[in-house]
């Protein structure tokens, strides 16, 4: 066990099958000599050469495109979009290709192709560069999608998208990159260094697909999230003194249902929470199945706590982030309606 | 070029429905004029390539000059008889669509050179990332018709599934990849497979083909930079038919010399052949081959052709060109070139070629009765319905597992 | 008034606006001198100059950069994507430029384009021929969305998008091009001249946006879709023999909530239909509001029919579309639920 | 190019942190060298131009050749001032994001001649498509520096209303189109804005810039495509600076000769121009413009130069470049070349240049205090948080107006 930032144990799992696999390639903009520009890549190329871990021309289409036909040809390339917010070039590669390559091919070929992009707000990073796009990803027959929220998951996570054989859209909330964070940016940055998920073994383990973390068990409400917004939740429920069952997804699609359906059918209410934008975010799907699946067990209507509908703003980052006063505020709301 | 000061500029073909095409205007070389460089020749100094037409049959149907790939008479009889084949498969589809018993068809009538010659110059592990009109290659690589035909009625042997519309044939056996529906994705896709076929220390290459209207997606430009920047083993082709459905191919031109003219903005080797002289397509073919094997790298290729026909079943070629292009088309018919050369060269007869036609007119007929034996499009038997709900993911999720039930499977 | 198909009467729409307003262009693949694959833009050419129709290389995110380009400068294009399926080259240029524009530069700068495209399947269309993306643009802040289900709307609808500033991204849903369709394909194909909605005046009117349509009121549930899964709807309920109230919403974004809200409040049951897969499509976000706005109405959970979580399958096509009898056992669980 | 039969293989620049540079491979042609075409010269005639250098200023600091734009004195002052302006505000922006008054910061050191001249040799009616380090034209059109101040540090009078990261300017007052965060977006919409601008009847032509590392993008395509099939009047400006963040050129390049060179496959004129000179800069983009405006189309123009500073205030050039490669650039500091020049025209002096520098030193140091006056980033004021609600919509829709009243406003 080392302790580890969320970048350090990335860096690891990439290191380890880097190591372990030699069809394994990592590359992107910026992702070889320099390290990528959060710097998960760091020190990868010193030590694989620039033949595994190397930089791309910025064009992500081709970015994707390149990683499929490789794969297609026994290769499992892990590629960088450097940030979420400029995957979009290539979402035609993604949603017309490399989800569908096994599908219209009837298995012939297939494409185990791994795209790691940073996601999220809170550094002020604007409009383009605070994007969470993963509800996109969600409505792609084909892809999986997951998101990490801790060292610990985000490396066994990591390596179990690389070993799976099909695409995985792999986001990473770069505001947990070096710490956990809880939506206050008025409250000093904490360091993995203290948090138990900060520790992470230094050889392979995986954490499965599919498989969601109850983070706390709790009987009043039920909170759903994934990435930086397990932290907030945790937080809230915390400080409203609300006994909150929190459920860390980590992988979006396909997501653990039982997990969520066992239980809203205990809590009765639940809330779901994510940073994207409200409409059509991955919370309507979420709801909407709750809704189906725990309809006579509910005794208040699914809550959502999101980003708004506008695009990410530069100065009022802090007003559109779903930060730990609307999520208690939701949690009152919520505990008060009978 | 001559404009005047307001208004959008677009450009026209010279002909359209109604107008009588004449093609003075095009330049066509001699046969044999233009030296053939050596595999490892700079790409700086290619440049008149991508301006000039390699052409090797001259209008005797002899082979002159240097491109000229001495191929034995049995490779090109087997390059000729892949055309025909062909030529009577696409006839033979075509007309089943119009009675119904496939939902899509598209021929590549007078494209048949650039497929076949394309392929004959390749390796069997060469991977093809071909578009929807090299239905040659894949006959030239020895895909069985009633397979073929399977797919494109979607019957029960389909080995789609019946997932894919008709002629987006994909047979790993053959290392022949999924065709996509959309236009140039897999151009890019290409050059990843060579540069992983180098890194993986093979020296098979990928061979792509899109057409004309298809070089100006973001996919052509994403192809032509990464097989630069990693000097892929890949052979990138344009297929410049003319047209693009109804488009003109001065559309996606613009002001351009040519499409091959495209290489030297990627400092890559751009070629333009004649792509209805089966020998010019073949050695040009032959020697990017040479080359990205020798991991010297990428080659653009411009196949200058014409697409006979409609672009597909969807559409009607004579609302919207002049009806006798084709005929008129400078370059002539690349079946009657090479079957004339044959003759000329003594390894072929009128006769022989015409008991060949109606030879693959059987098969074909043949293999049509075949294919429906085992069901069609309109009435079955196709994949099991469950089917629809396989292959999404490795394993089924959930998600999926419930869809399947709530449709009783 | 004269009969037209959904087709004449777009085609007339935009004879309309090309006349009245000489910042009309409309451009995209194949549109000029053939007028389209589907003949949506027949005779316009010939009729208004190839300065004002005219035909674009094919590269749908240069056409869209095109047309967001001459907005800014004054102009309002409409430009086509021939098949919806092909409109994700230029998701970016969407995402990122054309739904932002206004938001980035405070309203200095506007893109009044309206992008135009056939969507949906019915046709043996095979995977990249049928697609209902719909919901992708639903997600993007900044974009309306519309979706016609008749002529009559359909000429009013494009009118209302080529008159707005906003951009606009109008799906038109090609199996209905030529006629109604109730979603069962052995039922003859009929034509928009025996439908009162395939009446169409001939000069200038709009169809609001954000307004829906209530094709049929009833007490017995409410059936709430656009485009094709209107009429399925229609017929379903016709012969289920359920007094449905039948929604229309014609705007996807930003649609009639009130039109939803006040008809569910009504029934106290609700089913939402579209032909898109189901995860994360938009009947999610639709499912999410209702049992937000309307919980303490509803007497079961609100329902989904849609498209599977699958590319659309050619020769199983009539197994994905969620068609008529779909629709009736949905409505018959629907109904026996208490 | 030579190359090993296994592996992948990428470009690699020539130094990397610790190696000394030494640029004697570049081969950078005397001043004055290359002819000047006409300005409707035909497209076909010019390509050795997307290999060559226009180059004005000689190591002696005149002026020779053709490409001579023969400015008055007071035209070259005014670009010189521009560019000791700007960097004088690049430099406090800079310093002020270090003790956190901003939140980001990107410089434009060594390449302010690419931007102000080019701006220099446009009609203030022509709209410019700029990246995100081009603020030397902004500077030049007259944008006051309290405004752009207010914008980068997202205060009460941002005209951005703190929507945007600092830099990505908006000023439709100047012409100045909206920067995007996204790279490469604006080329095609140029062209676009160029279109229409002809489709209305007028003559003002739109001018865009894109980086070296950008030239990669699908929208790189787009816009050339489009540029030469609807022959629109608008430069495209390459600017390659050699890096893309810690990215070579040569990654972006390939085994190209020239970024101008792609201009050859689309048809139009692609000049290679030495962006470290203001004259040749100022002459290309004005022989481009007026070509541009007679209706003779696009033109694609390579600027070389050199990026003299970190990509942006988040990256950290040591780290991935050789310390001193901005200093043995051999093309050199474009407002050292200026100032030299005018020099030695008797036009300024030493003297007259420190005081001008001081005095912009003030004069930013003026502007900053009167900007943070009206808030800044960390403290505010900023714009009302309502405004996050706005003008995503013409009309704010019902699920905003919710929202907006959700967040209590
Ligand atoms: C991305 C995309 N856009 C549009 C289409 C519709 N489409 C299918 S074929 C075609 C024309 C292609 O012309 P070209 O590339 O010249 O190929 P050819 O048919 O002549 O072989 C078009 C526009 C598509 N399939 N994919
Ligand atoms: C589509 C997209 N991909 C990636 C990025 C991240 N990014 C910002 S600047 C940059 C490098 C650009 O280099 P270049 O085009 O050479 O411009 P320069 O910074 O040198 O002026 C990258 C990769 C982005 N902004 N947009
Ligand atoms: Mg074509
Ligand atoms: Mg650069």
């Amino acid at each position: 066990m080392a302790s580890m930032t969320m970048i350090q144990a990335l860096n690891n799992a990439l290191d380890l099958k880097l190591t372990d696999d030699p069809s394994v390639v990592a590359f992107g903009e910026d992702v070889g000599y320099f390290g990528g520009v959060f710097g998960v890549t760091k020190g990868l190329q010193e030590k694989h050469g620039s033949g595994r871990v190397y930089d791309s021309p910025i064009n992500e289409g081709a970015i994707i495109a390149m990683a499929m036909g490789m794969a297609v040809n026994g290769m499992r390339p892990v590629a960088e979009i450097q940030f979420a917010d400029y995957i979009f070039p290539g979402f035609d590669q993604i949603l017309s290709e490399l989800s569908r390559i096994r599908y219209r091919s009837a298995g012939q070929y297939t494409a185990p192709v791994t795209i790691r992009t940073p996601c999220g707000g809170g550094i002020y990073g604007g409009q383009t560069h605070s994007m969470s796009p993963e509800a996109f990803f969600t409505h792609i027959p084909g892809l999986i999608v997951m998101m990490p929220s801790n060292p610990y998951d985000a490396k066994g996570m990591l390596i179990s998208a690389m070993e799976n054989d099909d695409p995985v859209i792999f986001f990473e909330p770069k505001r947990l990159y070096n710490g956990p964070f809880t939506g206050d940016p008025h409250v000093p940055a904490s360091s993995w260094t203290k948090h138990p998920k900060g520790e992470v073994p230094e050889g392979h383990y995986t954490v499965p697909i599919g498989k969601a973390d109850i983070l706390r068990e709790g009987s009043d409400v039920t909170m759903v999230g994934y990435g930086t917004m397990v932290h907030v939740a945790l937080a809230a429920a915390e400080e409203a003194g609300v006994d909150a069952e929190i459920i860390d997804l980590r992988t979006i699609i396909p997501y653990d249902v039982d997990a969520v359906t066992n239980s809203v059918k205990k809590t009765g209410r639940c809330i779901v929470l994510h940073e994207a934008p409200r409409t059509s975010g991955f919370g309507a799907e979420l709801t909407a199945q709750i809704q189906e699946d725990c309809f006579y067990s509910l005794e208040a209507p699914v809550m959502r706590i999101t980003g708004w509908d506008t695009p990410y703003p530069h100065a009022h980052e802090w007003s559109y982030f779903p930060g730990k006063s609307r999520v208690m505020q939701a949690l009152k709301t919520m505990m008060e309606t009978v | 070029m001559a404009s005047s000061n307001k208004g959008i500029q677009v450009p026209t073909p010279r002909f359209r429905p109604g107008d009588r095409p004449n093609f003075d205007h095009l330049d066509v070389p001699q046969a044999g004029g233009l030296p053939k460089p050596a595999v490892d020749a700079d790409s700086q100094n290619l440049k008149e390539f991508a301006f000039g037409l390699v052409r090797v049959l001259n209008h005797n149907h002899c082979a002159i000059g240097d491109w000229d790939p001495h191929l034995s008479s049995g490779m090109l009889l087997d390059g000729l008889k892949s055309m025909v084949l062909t030529r009577a498969y696409d006839n033979r589809m075509m007309k089943m669509q119009r009675t119904k018993r496939l939902s899509f068809y598209m021929k590549c009538l007078g494209e048949e050179a650039v497929a076949i010659a394309g392929a004959a110059a390749l390796r069997d592990d060469d991977m093809l990332f071909p578009s929807y009109r090299q239905q040659g290659a894949l006959i030239h690589r020895g895909a069985d018709l009633v397979d073929m035909m399977c797919h494109c009625i979607s019957n029960s042997r389909d080995n789609l599934l019946g997932r894919q519309l008709p002629v987006h044939y994909a047979r790993k056996d053959l290392n022949w990849f999924s065709i996509s529906g959309n236009l140039g994705t897999q151009f890019p896709q290409a050059v990843g497979w060579g540069v992983a076929s180098r890194a993986k220390g093979n020296d098979a290459i990928a061979c792509s083909w899109i057409g004309d209207g298809t070089s100006a997606t973001g996919d052509f430009h994403a192809a032509c930079t990464m097989a630069s920047t990693y000097n892929a083993p890949v052979i990138l082709n344009i297929v410049n038919n003319q047209w693009a459905i109804s488009t003109h191919e001065s559309i996606a031109a613009g002001s351009a010399e040519s499409f091959a003219a495209k290489a030297i903005g990627y400092g890559i080797p751009g070629i333009r052949v004649d792509g209805n002289d089966f020998l010019a397509v073949y050695a040009v073919t032959k020697w990017a081959a040479e080359r990205a094997r020798a991991g010297l790298g990428p080659t653009l290729i411009e196949t200058f052709t014409y697409r006979g026909e409609a672009h597909s079943t969807s559409d009607d070629p004579s609302k919207y060109r002049a009806q006798d292009e084709w005929k008129l088309w400078p370059l002539g018919d690349p079946v009657e070139r090479l079957k004339s050369h044959l003759i000329v060269n003594g390894d072929w007869s009128e006769a022989e070629h015409d008991d060949y036609e109606a030879q693959c007119t059987d098969e074909v007929t043949k293999a049509w009765k075949e294919s429906v034996s085992y069901g069609t499009l309109e009435d079955g038997p196709h994949s099991p319905v469950e089917t629809i709900f396989e292959d999404v993911f490795t394993e089924q999720p959930w998600h999926l597992r419930r869809q399947r039930q709530a449709l009783g499977y």
